[in-house]
Protein backbone atom coordinates (compact mmCIF):
# COMPACT_ATOMS: atom_id res chain seq x y z
CA UNK A 1 0.00 0.00 0.00
CA UNK A 2 1.33 3.53 -0.58
CA UNK A 3 0.30 6.28 2.01
CA UNK A 4 -0.77 9.31 0.13
CA UNK A 5 -1.44 12.51 2.12
CA UNK A 6 -3.54 15.75 0.82
CA UNK A 7 -3.27 18.97 1.14
CA UNK A 8 -5.58 22.13 0.25
CA UNK A 9 -8.37 21.87 -2.21
CA UNK A 10 -7.60 17.97 -2.86
CA UNK A 11 -7.51 17.12 0.68
CA UNK A 12 -11.00 18.92 0.64
CA UNK A 13 -12.75 17.03 -2.04
CA UNK A 14 -11.06 13.70 -1.00
CA UNK A 15 -12.79 14.59 2.79
CA UNK A 16 -9.14 13.26 4.36
CA UNK A 17 -5.82 13.97 4.50
CA UNK A 18 -4.78 11.02 3.73
CA UNK A 19 -5.46 8.04 1.78
CA UNK A 20 -4.20 3.63 0.86
CA UNK A 21 -3.74 3.14 -2.46
CA UNK A 22 -2.81 -0.67 -3.59
CA UNK A 23 1.02 -0.35 -5.16
CA UNK A 24 3.76 -2.11 -6.84
CA UNK A 25 7.08 -0.76 -6.36
CA UNK A 26 8.30 0.95 -9.32
CA UNK A 27 4.84 1.89 -10.88
CA UNK A 28 5.20 5.59 -11.68
CA UNK A 29 3.48 8.89 -10.70
CA UNK A 30 1.29 9.02 -13.63
CA UNK A 31 -0.38 5.43 -12.50
CA UNK A 32 -0.63 7.04 -8.81
CA UNK A 33 -2.53 9.96 -10.64
CA UNK A 34 -4.75 7.13 -12.23
CA UNK A 35 -5.15 5.33 -9.23
CA UNK A 36 -5.77 8.31 -7.37
CA UNK A 37 -8.79 9.29 -9.88
CA UNK A 38 -10.15 5.99 -9.36
CA UNK A 39 -10.78 5.90 -6.38
CA UNK A 40 -11.63 9.41 -5.47
CA UNK A 41 -13.47 10.63 -8.11
CA UNK A 42 -14.05 14.10 -6.66
CA UNK A 43 -10.23 14.56 -7.87
CA UNK A 44 -10.78 13.96 -12.03
CA UNK A 45 -11.78 17.93 -12.72
CA UNK A 46 -8.75 19.24 -10.99
CA UNK A 47 -6.14 15.69 -11.60
CA UNK A 48 -4.17 17.88 -14.47
CA UNK A 49 -3.22 20.50 -12.34
CA UNK A 50 -2.57 18.17 -8.80
CA UNK A 51 1.34 17.52 -8.35
CA UNK A 52 2.91 14.71 -6.62
CA UNK A 53 5.35 14.77 -4.22
CA UNK A 54 7.90 12.37 -3.53
CA UNK A 55 9.96 12.37 -0.60
CA UNK A 56 9.42 16.21 0.21
CA UNK A 57 10.46 17.02 -3.91
CA UNK A 58 8.25 17.32 -7.06
CA UNK A 59 7.59 14.51 -8.74
CA UNK A 60 7.26 14.26 -12.84
CA UNK A 61 4.66 11.99 -14.31
CA UNK A 62 7.47 9.48 -15.05
CA UNK A 63 9.08 9.56 -11.81
CA UNK A 64 9.00 5.70 -9.61
CA UNK A 65 7.24 5.59 -6.47
CA UNK A 66 8.00 2.70 -3.96
CA UNK A 67 6.02 1.99 -0.76
CA UNK A 68 8.42 3.59 1.77
CA UNK A 69 8.28 6.65 0.23
CA UNK A 70 7.09 9.92 1.57
CA UNK A 71 4.06 11.33 -0.97
CA UNK A 72 2.14 13.85 -0.89
CA UNK A 73 -0.93 15.25 -3.52
CA UNK A 74 -1.99 19.06 -3.54
CA UNK A 75 -2.90 21.83 -6.24
CA UNK A 76 -0.18 24.03 -7.27
CA UNK A 77 0.83 26.09 -3.96
CA UNK A 78 -0.29 29.81 -3.36
CA UNK A 79 1.45 30.59 -0.21
CA UNK A 80 3.11 34.20 0.42
CA UNK B 1 16.33 30.07 10.05
CA UNK B 2 13.34 28.78 8.48
CA UNK B 3 9.92 28.27 10.44
CA UNK B 4 6.23 27.64 9.98
CA UNK B 5 4.16 29.53 13.26
CA UNK B 6 0.77 29.25 14.10
CA UNK B 7 1.16 32.29 16.07
CA UNK B 8 1.79 36.12 15.04
CA UNK B 9 5.02 37.22 13.24
CA UNK B 10 8.06 38.59 15.48
CA UNK B 11 9.31 40.65 12.19
CA UNK B 12 11.42 42.39 15.03
CA UNK B 13 12.91 39.34 16.35
CA UNK B 14 13.85 38.32 12.98
CA UNK B 15 14.73 41.36 11.31
CA UNK B 16 17.64 41.01 14.53
CA UNK B 17 18.82 37.13 13.57
CA UNK B 18 20.25 38.21 10.39
CA UNK B 19 22.17 42.00 11.41
CA UNK B 20 25.89 42.25 11.88
CA UNK B 21 29.05 43.91 11.34
CA UNK B 22 29.79 42.43 8.13
CA UNK B 23 26.85 43.55 5.68
CA UNK B 24 25.82 47.11 4.97
CA UNK B 25 22.42 46.91 4.24
CA UNK B 26 19.12 44.45 5.66
CA UNK B 27 16.05 43.96 3.45
CA UNK B 28 13.12 42.93 5.25
CA UNK B 29 9.87 41.86 3.29
CA UNK B 30 6.66 41.66 4.81
CA UNK B 31 3.58 39.89 3.25
CA UNK B 32 0.45 41.22 4.66
CA UNK B 33 -3.43 40.48 3.83
CA UNK B 34 -4.97 42.76 1.41
CA UNK B 35 -8.37 43.54 1.88
CA UNK B 36 -9.12 44.60 -1.53
CA UNK B 37 -8.55 41.78 -4.66
CA UNK B 38 -9.66 42.57 -8.05
CA UNK B 39 -12.55 44.42 -7.05
CA UNK B 40 -13.73 41.51 -3.85
CA UNK B 41 -13.33 42.06 -0.53
CA UNK B 42 -11.27 39.72 1.74
CA UNK B 43 -12.64 39.22 5.87
CA UNK B 44 -9.61 36.78 6.32
CA UNK B 45 -7.43 34.38 5.02
CA UNK B 46 -6.34 30.57 5.79
CA UNK B 47 -2.98 29.35 5.44
CA UNK B 48 -2.21 25.32 5.39
CA UNK B 49 1.30 24.04 4.69
CA UNK B 50 2.61 20.57 4.13
CA UNK B 51 5.52 21.39 6.94
CA UNK B 52 8.08 19.08 6.31
CA UNK B 53 8.17 19.38 2.60
CA UNK B 54 8.46 23.15 3.32
CA UNK B 55 11.11 22.90 5.43
CA UNK B 56 13.46 20.80 3.07
CA UNK B 57 12.11 23.57 -0.03
CA UNK B 58 12.91 26.53 2.18
CA UNK B 59 16.94 25.44 2.78
CA UNK B 60 16.99 24.40 -1.30
CA UNK B 61 15.59 28.11 -1.48
CA UNK B 62 18.49 29.55 0.85
CA UNK B 63 21.20 27.62 -1.33
CA UNK B 64 19.85 28.94 -4.26
CA UNK B 65 19.82 32.47 -3.24
CA UNK B 66 23.21 32.26 -1.89
CA UNK B 67 24.84 30.54 -5.11
CA UNK B 68 23.55 34.35 -6.47
CA UNK B 69 24.50 36.39 -4.26
CA UNK B 70 27.22 37.14 -1.46
CA UNK B 71 24.01 36.85 2.06
CA UNK B 72 25.64 37.03 5.14
CA UNK B 73 22.38 35.94 6.86
CA UNK B 74 18.89 34.84 5.95
CA UNK B 75 15.85 33.99 7.89
CA UNK B 76 11.86 33.33 7.04
CA UNK B 77 8.95 32.60 8.74
CA UNK B 78 5.64 31.89 7.28
CA UNK B 79 2.55 32.10 9.37
CA UNK B 80 -0.07 29.04 9.17
CA UNK B 81 -3.88 29.10 10.26
CA UNK B 82 -6.49 32.06 10.46
CA UNK B 83 -5.10 35.19 9.49
CA UNK B 84 -7.56 38.63 10.04
CA UNK B 85 -7.24 41.81 7.91
CA UNK B 86 -3.44 43.59 7.70
CA UNK B 87 -1.88 40.72 9.50
CA UNK B 88 1.60 39.38 8.57
CA UNK B 89 1.46 36.18 6.35
CA UNK B 90 5.05 35.86 5.36
CA UNK B 91 8.28 37.71 6.34
CA UNK B 92 11.81 37.24 4.82
CA UNK B 93 15.26 38.59 6.12
CA UNK B 94 18.09 39.13 4.58
CA UNK B 95 21.71 40.72 4.98
CA UNK B 96 24.13 41.40 2.00
CA UNK B 97 27.60 43.78 2.19
CA UNK B 98 25.60 45.37 0.04
CA UNK B 99 21.88 47.09 -1.01
CA UNK B 100 21.69 46.21 -4.57
CA UNK B 101 22.52 42.47 -3.44
CA UNK B 102 19.97 42.96 -0.65
CA UNK B 103 16.92 43.63 -2.57
CA UNK B 104 17.65 41.11 -5.05
CA UNK B 105 18.22 38.09 -3.43
CA UNK B 106 14.96 39.46 -0.95
CA UNK B 107 12.91 39.86 -4.06
CA UNK B 108 14.13 36.48 -5.58
CA UNK B 109 13.22 34.82 -2.13
CA UNK B 110 9.47 35.65 -2.11
CA UNK B 111 9.30 35.18 -5.88
CA UNK B 112 10.90 31.66 -5.31
CA UNK B 113 9.00 31.16 -2.22
CA UNK B 114 5.70 32.04 -3.71
CA UNK B 115 6.33 29.09 -6.41
CA UNK B 116 8.13 26.71 -4.46
CA UNK B 117 7.12 26.05 -0.89
CA UNK B 118 3.75 23.80 0.14
CA UNK B 119 1.99 26.35 1.36
CA UNK B 120 -1.93 27.22 0.16
CA UNK B 121 -3.92 29.99 0.99
CA UNK B 122 -7.74 30.37 1.24
CA UNK B 123 -9.75 33.05 0.57
CA UNK B 124 -12.64 33.76 2.85
CA UNK B 125 -14.61 36.79 1.19
CA UNK B 126 -17.32 39.02 2.58
CA UNK B 127 -20.33 37.32 1.00
CA UNK B 128 -19.31 34.27 3.27
CA UNK B 129 -17.89 32.06 0.28
CA UNK B 130 -14.62 30.76 0.84
CA UNK B 131 -11.95 29.73 -2.29
CA UNK B 132 -8.69 28.27 -2.53
CA UNK B 133 -7.00 30.49 -4.21
CA UNK B 134 -5.19 29.62 -7.43
CA UNK B 135 -2.06 31.52 -8.15
CA UNK B 136 -1.67 33.46 -11.19
CA UNK C 1 7.22 61.13 7.72
CA UNK C 2 10.45 61.95 7.51
CA UNK C 3 12.76 62.17 10.32
CA UNK C 4 16.95 62.92 11.62
CA UNK C 5 17.70 61.33 15.01
CA UNK C 6 20.45 61.87 17.14
CA UNK C 7 19.23 58.42 18.75
CA UNK C 8 19.25 54.25 17.99
CA UNK C 9 16.67 53.99 15.06
CA UNK C 10 13.59 52.15 16.33
CA UNK C 11 12.59 50.34 12.69
CA UNK C 12 10.32 48.34 14.45
CA UNK C 13 7.88 51.67 15.09
CA UNK C 14 8.72 52.89 11.44
CA UNK C 15 7.29 49.72 9.98
CA UNK C 16 4.31 49.62 11.87
CA UNK C 17 3.33 53.15 10.39
CA UNK C 18 3.55 52.24 7.32
CA UNK C 19 1.26 48.47 7.71
CA UNK C 20 -2.13 48.98 6.40
CA UNK C 21 -5.01 46.35 5.42
CA UNK C 22 -5.07 48.44 1.99
CA UNK C 23 -1.36 46.91 1.01
CA UNK C 24 -0.14 43.44 0.48
CA UNK C 25 3.52 44.31 0.39
CA UNK C 26 5.78 45.89 3.19
CA UNK C 27 9.29 45.93 2.25
CA UNK C 28 12.18 48.35 5.08
CA UNK C 29 15.32 48.63 4.23
CA UNK C 30 18.29 49.40 6.86
CA UNK C 31 21.63 50.73 6.14
CA UNK C 32 24.17 49.20 8.93
CA UNK C 33 27.07 50.44 9.83
CA UNK C 34 29.90 47.67 8.37
CA UNK C 35 32.99 46.84 9.73
CA UNK C 36 35.21 46.07 6.17
CA UNK C 37 35.48 48.38 3.10
CA UNK C 38 37.71 47.31 0.01
CA UNK C 39 39.87 46.15 2.40
CA UNK C 40 39.97 48.52 5.33
CA UNK C 41 38.53 48.53 8.67
CA UNK C 42 35.93 51.21 10.10
CA UNK C 43 35.29 51.58 14.07
CA UNK C 44 32.48 53.57 13.75
CA UNK C 45 31.22 56.24 11.22
CA UNK C 46 30.08 60.27 11.72
CA UNK C 47 26.88 61.59 10.01
CA UNK C 48 26.45 65.27 9.50
CA UNK C 49 23.26 66.16 8.21
CA UNK C 50 21.92 69.93 7.02
CA UNK C 51 18.27 69.47 8.53
CA UNK C 52 15.79 71.69 6.34
CA UNK C 53 16.88 70.82 3.47
CA UNK C 54 17.04 67.33 4.07
CA UNK C 55 13.01 67.70 4.89
CA UNK C 56 12.91 69.11 1.75
CA UNK C 57 14.51 66.89 -0.19
CA UNK C 58 12.98 63.98 1.68
CA UNK C 59 9.70 65.32 0.87
CA UNK C 60 10.77 65.77 -2.87
CA UNK C 61 11.61 62.24 -3.05
CA UNK C 62 8.64 61.17 -1.63
CA UNK C 63 6.75 63.17 -4.72
CA UNK C 64 9.14 61.32 -7.07
CA UNK C 65 8.00 57.90 -5.91
CA UNK C 66 4.67 58.29 -5.62
CA UNK C 67 4.41 59.37 -8.91
CA UNK C 68 6.15 55.85 -10.36
CA UNK C 69 4.54 53.47 -8.03
CA UNK C 70 0.98 52.84 -6.35
CA UNK C 71 2.74 53.58 -2.85
CA UNK C 72 0.29 53.11 0.14
CA UNK C 73 2.79 54.77 3.12
CA UNK C 74 5.99 55.54 3.56
CA UNK C 75 8.77 56.73 6.21
CA UNK C 76 12.01 57.17 6.20
CA UNK C 77 14.19 58.35 9.08
CA UNK C 78 18.31 58.56 8.94
CA UNK C 79 20.90 58.80 12.00
CA UNK C 80 23.20 61.40 12.58
CA UNK C 81 26.02 61.67 15.07
CA UNK C 82 28.53 58.86 15.97
CA UNK C 83 27.49 55.14 15.14
CA UNK C 84 29.46 52.24 15.91
CA UNK C 85 29.55 49.30 13.94
CA UNK C 86 26.87 47.23 13.22
CA UNK C 87 24.13 50.06 14.25
CA UNK C 88 21.49 51.33 11.64
CA UNK C 89 22.42 54.78 9.72
CA UNK C 90 18.50 54.62 8.00
CA UNK C 91 15.60 53.09 7.51
CA UNK C 92 13.08 53.33 4.94
CA UNK C 93 9.53 51.76 5.16
CA UNK C 94 7.05 51.50 2.02
CA UNK C 95 3.90 49.60 1.65
CA UNK C 96 2.49 49.01 -1.48
CA UNK C 97 -0.40 46.68 -2.95
CA UNK C 98 1.93 44.24 -4.47
CA UNK C 99 5.29 43.30 -3.46
CA UNK C 100 7.14 44.61 -6.98
CA UNK C 101 6.09 47.92 -6.39
CA UNK C 102 7.70 48.11 -2.83
CA UNK C 103 10.58 46.44 -3.87
CA UNK C 104 11.47 48.81 -6.48
CA UNK C 105 10.17 52.01 -4.58
CA UNK C 106 12.45 50.60 -1.41
CA UNK C 107 15.22 50.58 -3.92
CA UNK C 108 14.60 53.80 -5.56
CA UNK C 109 13.92 55.54 -2.22
CA UNK C 110 17.35 54.43 -1.00
CA UNK C 111 19.57 55.10 -4.33
CA UNK C 112 18.12 58.61 -4.60
CA UNK C 113 18.42 59.70 -1.04
CA UNK C 114 21.72 58.56 -1.44
CA UNK C 115 22.75 60.92 -4.10
CA UNK C 116 20.54 63.99 -2.64
CA UNK C 117 19.81 64.12 0.51
CA UNK C 118 22.27 66.72 2.40
CA UNK C 119 23.64 64.35 4.82
CA UNK C 120 27.42 63.45 4.97
CA UNK C 121 29.47 60.29 6.51
CA UNK C 122 32.95 60.43 8.21
CA UNK C 123 34.80 57.21 8.23
CA UNK C 124 36.80 56.72 11.58
CA UNK C 125 39.03 53.45 10.20
CA UNK C 126 40.75 51.66 12.51
CA UNK C 127 44.56 53.47 12.36
CA UNK C 128 42.95 56.10 14.32
CA UNK C 129 42.80 58.34 11.06
CA UNK C 130 39.23 59.71 9.44
CA UNK C 131 38.15 60.69 6.19
CA UNK C 132 35.42 62.40 5.15
CA UNK C 133 33.53 59.86 2.57
CA UNK C 134 33.38 60.84 -1.19
CA UNK C 135 30.41 59.25 -3.10
CA UNK C 136 31.49 56.34 -5.54
CA UNK D 1 25.80 90.05 3.10
CA UNK D 2 25.20 86.91 2.24
CA UNK D 3 25.16 84.33 5.18
CA UNK D 4 26.55 81.38 3.75
CA UNK D 5 26.37 77.73 5.48
CA UNK D 6 28.79 74.83 5.33
CA UNK D 7 28.72 71.62 5.86
CA UNK D 8 31.13 68.53 6.67
CA UNK D 9 34.68 68.89 4.92
CA UNK D 10 33.46 72.03 4.04
CA UNK D 11 32.90 73.30 7.38
CA UNK D 12 35.91 71.36 8.26
CA UNK D 13 38.35 73.74 6.10
CA UNK D 14 36.76 77.42 7.05
CA UNK D 15 36.99 76.00 10.39
CA UNK D 16 33.79 77.37 11.21
CA UNK D 17 30.08 76.40 10.01
CA UNK D 18 29.42 80.01 8.56
CA UNK D 19 30.59 82.96 7.03
CA UNK D 20 29.19 86.54 5.84
CA UNK D 21 30.17 86.97 2.26
CA UNK D 22 29.69 91.24 0.68
CA UNK D 23 26.83 90.55 -1.66
CA UNK D 24 25.14 92.31 -4.54
CA UNK D 25 21.41 90.70 -5.18
CA UNK D 26 21.46 88.86 -8.28
CA UNK D 27 25.12 87.95 -8.17
CA UNK D 28 25.56 84.26 -9.51
CA UNK D 29 26.40 80.44 -7.33
CA UNK D 30 29.32 81.12 -9.72
CA UNK D 31 30.40 84.58 -8.56
CA UNK D 32 29.76 83.11 -4.71
CA UNK D 33 32.42 79.95 -5.31
CA UNK D 34 35.31 82.76 -6.76
CA UNK D 35 34.34 85.02 -3.39
CA UNK D 36 34.13 81.64 -0.72
CA UNK D 37 37.59 80.79 -2.72
CA UNK D 38 39.18 84.09 -1.87
CA UNK D 39 37.71 84.20 1.76
CA UNK D 40 38.67 80.61 2.46
CA UNK D 41 41.60 79.75 0.43
CA UNK D 42 41.36 76.22 2.12
CA UNK D 43 38.15 76.02 -0.08
CA UNK D 44 40.39 76.29 -3.46
CA UNK D 45 41.33 72.98 -4.20
CA UNK D 46 37.98 71.05 -3.75
CA UNK D 47 35.73 73.97 -5.01
CA UNK D 48 35.02 72.45 -8.54
CA UNK D 49 33.27 69.55 -6.71
CA UNK D 50 31.45 71.65 -3.89
CA UNK D 51 28.02 72.04 -4.47
CA UNK D 52 25.91 75.34 -3.03
CA UNK D 53 22.64 75.19 -2.37
CA UNK D 54 19.86 77.82 -2.28
CA UNK D 55 16.73 78.00 -0.52
CA UNK D 56 16.91 73.98 0.29
CA UNK D 57 17.63 73.09 -3.44
CA UNK D 58 20.77 72.76 -5.66
CA UNK D 59 21.61 75.52 -7.42
CA UNK D 60 23.20 75.88 -11.33
CA UNK D 61 26.05 77.78 -11.37
CA UNK D 62 24.57 80.35 -13.27
CA UNK D 63 21.50 80.85 -11.09
CA UNK D 64 21.31 84.64 -8.96
CA UNK D 65 21.33 84.64 -4.94
CA UNK D 66 19.63 87.40 -3.18
CA UNK D 67 20.86 88.40 0.35
CA UNK D 68 17.89 87.07 1.82
CA UNK D 69 18.06 83.70 0.37
CA UNK D 70 19.04 80.36 2.66
CA UNK D 71 22.43 79.36 1.29
CA UNK D 72 24.77 76.55 1.70
CA UNK D 73 28.31 75.17 0.75
CA UNK D 74 29.01 71.64 1.10
CA UNK D 75 30.46 68.49 -0.68
CA UNK D 76 28.49 65.77 -2.12
CA UNK D 77 26.20 64.06 -0.38
CA UNK D 78 27.49 60.47 1.39
CA UNK D 79 24.23 59.61 3.59
CA UNK D 80 22.66 56.48 3.66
Amino acid sequence: MLHVKFFAKARDVVGSSVSEIPWSDGQSVLQLKQALTEKHPGLQPMISRLLIAVNNDYAADDAAIRTGDEVACFPPVSGG
Amino acid sequence: MFALTQTPIDYHALTESVRSSKSGAVVLFLGTVREMTEGRRTVALEYEGYPQMAEAKLAELESRARSRWPIDQVAIIHRLGHLELGEISVAIAVSCPHRKQAFEAGQFLIDELKVSVPIWKKENWDDGTTEWVHPS
